[in-house]
């Protein structure tokens, strides 16, 4: 069985990944995804990378989709999680789940979504307009580079 | 003891390399982490991060094993 | 501004749907389909139609997804209802809900698919092996046609 | 008074026509509900339905006047 769960440097597309899901059984499909926004915390963000310890991100990842496919009575879960640089509009994260119903669905995506931004090993580092730069959730640095 | 360490992140950016081979003393992840703040000014607690040894989520009082790889885990931002 | 709301006859098509739902402000966006499934409650289904009362259809569908933009903090919203004979897989509805931030996504999305299920004059009208056909959601008929 | 009907989904498989102008006594579409419901033996009750006048949902017991568009909604089952 292919992973549920992987890091990629390549445009995420949603279209094909859905088609993975699809089963006769299936009547709900709940998706999710992360798009880059052009702001953080009222700074204007213009250019952003997203880095991973892939070997234990994909690890940590297939885990949380075994979770809430224990949790949920889910038919089929993926996600995807991209890293590089990106730009404004770009999907860095994409998530869908088909169910028999659609409480299942919608309650396994936010689960997946929530634990993977909790639990995965990705970074994401923001560049804005005054060429200064953060780690995003890391306390900020004296000294900033350009991303 | 020979450790094998690999920086990402803010980690990587602060320590100007993505991995390196050691000669520890260190008995532990915390021990190591400790050693390594002092020597590269890491702006990050032990209490911030998360540690894994050889590709998965270890704990800080772990004992470390010749050969082992460490990756000291900043705060995680996917999605 | 176009209606936020509609029923169609064609297939739908999410990622041009999508497509109208992207801001740069948005980070998140959450969506939901409805695929005809190959069964119900026990029964295998191997035809499905769905029809509508389209005028009122359309107004409250619009007004539901404005209620949703009043109680959550979102960016966009749409909602298409596909009617006429479907097949197993086909997707019947599509709501996407684009935000600043997840949870907003996600609980617009799920408010919308609750609340057109509950208010929205659709119908649908399921034929199974035996040759027999039931209104869903209706007591059961005495006298049942083929589809 | 003049009254159009129209019929969807069970009502108009049990009415056998998808709309009809009638010359009506009904004040009201509850009513008017009786009436069909004795004529065509409609299997619902107006308990299990909704109305809607001239396209918006309207009451039961709403004043119902000449040229009036009244639709019976049966259970709902989108999504």
């Amino acid at each position: 069985m292919e992973s549920p769960f992987w890091i990629t440097e390549s445009p995420i597309e949603p279209t094909a990944l859905k088609k993975t899901l699809q089963g006769a059984a299936s009547g709900a499909f709940a998706s999710f995804e992360g798009w880059v926004r052009n702001h953080n915390e009222g700074k204007q963000v213009n250019a952003l990378e997203y880095s991973a310890y892939k070997p234990l991100a994909e690890k940590e990842g297939a885990r949380i989709i075994e979770e809430a496919k224990e949790k949920f009575a889910v038919e089929a879960a993926t996600c995807v999680h991209r890293v590089g640089p990106l730009e404004i509009g770009d999907i860095a994260i994409w998530v869908g789940v088909s169910a028999p119903h659609r409480s299942a669905s919608f309650e396994a995506c936010r689960f997946i979504v929530d634990e993977i931004k909790a639990r995965v090993p990705i970074w994401k580092r923001e560049g804005y307009q005054d060429g200064l730069t953060d780690w995003i959730n890391c306390p900020s640095q004296e000294l900033r580079k350009p991303l | 003891m020979k450790i094998h360490v690999e920086y990402y992140a803010i980690l990587k950016e602060q320590r100007g390399c993505s991995q390196e081979n050691l000669d520890t003393d260190a008995a532990t992840p915390r021990a190591l982490y400790a050693s390594l703040k002092g020597d590269h000014a890491f702006t990050l607690e032990d209490s911030d991060l998360k540690v894994a040894v050889n590709e998965d989520f270890a704990s800080w009082d772990d004992a470390l094993e010749e050969g082992d790889t460490v990756v000291f885990i900043p705060p995680v931002a996917g999605g």
